[in-house]
């Protein structure tokens, strides 16, 4: 997992690896499943319609399926330029 | 041409001129976002998802050069801390006919600012935020489709 | 903030820049023709009229300034002799929000290829000929009315 | 009068006083009058579709009335930038 701008200020880390069960297929059922391990993601990731994901760097809706994906990012959206 | 730098350096905004200049176009477009001087922010912090950054620039200039006859586009992005007046983004695009490059350096810039992994910080006095997204940007962004 | 020169002197981008975005504006949009250094012209000369060429272009930035938030619009027309990769005009457009100073900017250059009295002659080896004016320019100057 | 470009090469010269008879009201009549003096503003004046005029430095078509102008301008369409 990447996080970055207040996501990765609220959970605290730039980076972690986890290991999601078998049946968390997609970037949102991810996001549940991390939000049930600590309340510091639950907070962080409060406001779900306030994050956006990338799947292996390719941006993705939250519905995106996990498939084998090696690195999920978690972030607002961007605000650059 | 297609050339997508993004770094902590200081950009220089004539060196950036000439790169794109150096292709020989006869008209030359260009969009520098600074730092505002006068709405009390001290420190601008970038921060951006390396790698992902790249490669989302990359494919807006790629698209730019498929929908425009273009010479050269130039896109430099700064990352870190900088202060009012500094320059966060160089847009560039060189083409034959200045309609082609004006009108990809305005769908480079509205893109970036809704598709590339770039998160803004503003520090006034002790205090920081993050900048909230524009509904103004996604609608910007949006009048490129299709 | 309007600035307008039409002047023999070499124009210098970096300085030119430096001066519109000496206004603060966290936006500075560019348009930059220089001379072509791929279609075999060895000299290109501007003739213009003295006083109404400067007059035409401060009504055309007032036009702009009317029309878009700005906060300075700048606009340099080289005349004389000039030679490949030289610039011919710089026109610069600072403003709160990109938008306005992308559309000022392409507005400026449009109006200007129509309205303001500049003649461009080529020499191309011994030939000399005075370019004629492109049917696009008008339609590009004409898509900025009403 | 004033001329520029190729319509000044043709001329011969950049400038030139006249003084038209009073009903040459117009920059048209105008361009007729000089037209009739010399045949070498005849042959510059030939194709009047592709001469613009400004009266006192302002432009104007060429059927715009002379009024009590001081400075009338012949030249072709412009082509800076």
């Amino acid at each position: 997992m990447l996080y970055f701008a207040w996501v990765r200020e609220r959970i605290g880390q730039a980076a972690e690896t986890v290991s999601p069960p078998t049946d968390v297929t997609t970037v949102r059922a991810l996001i549940d499943w991390l939000a049930a391990q600590s309340t510091v993601h639950a907070a962080a990731f409060e406001n779900r319609d306030r994050l956006r994901a990338a799947v292996d760097q390719l941006f993705v809706p939250l519905d995106a399926p996990l498939g084998s994906a090696r690195e999920v990012a978690i972030f607002p959206p961007v605000t650059g330029g | 041409m297609i050339a997508v730098t993004v770094s902590t350096a200081v950009i220089d905004q004539g060196a950036e001129f000439e790169a794109i200049a150096a292709t020989g176009a006869g008209g030359i477009a260009t969009f520098v976002g600074l730092v505002r001087s006068d709405d009390g922010v001290a420190i601008l912090s970038l921060e951006h998802y390396p790698g992902a950054t790249e490669a989302a620039l990359i494919t807006l200039c790629e698209q730019a050069a498929a929908r425009w006859d273009l010479i050269g586009v130039r896109v430099t992005h700064r990352v870190g801390d900088m202060r009012p007046g500094e320059i966060v983004v160089f847009v560039g695009t060189a083409a034959r006919h200045r309609g082609a490059a004006l009108e990809a350096c305005a769908f480079l810039i509205d893109r970036l600012k809704t598709e590339a992994p770039f998160w803004k910080k503003e520090t006034r006095g002790d205090e920081t935020s993050w900048v909230e997204p524009r509904d103004s940007d996604d609608a910007a962004a949006a009048r490129w489709k299709g």
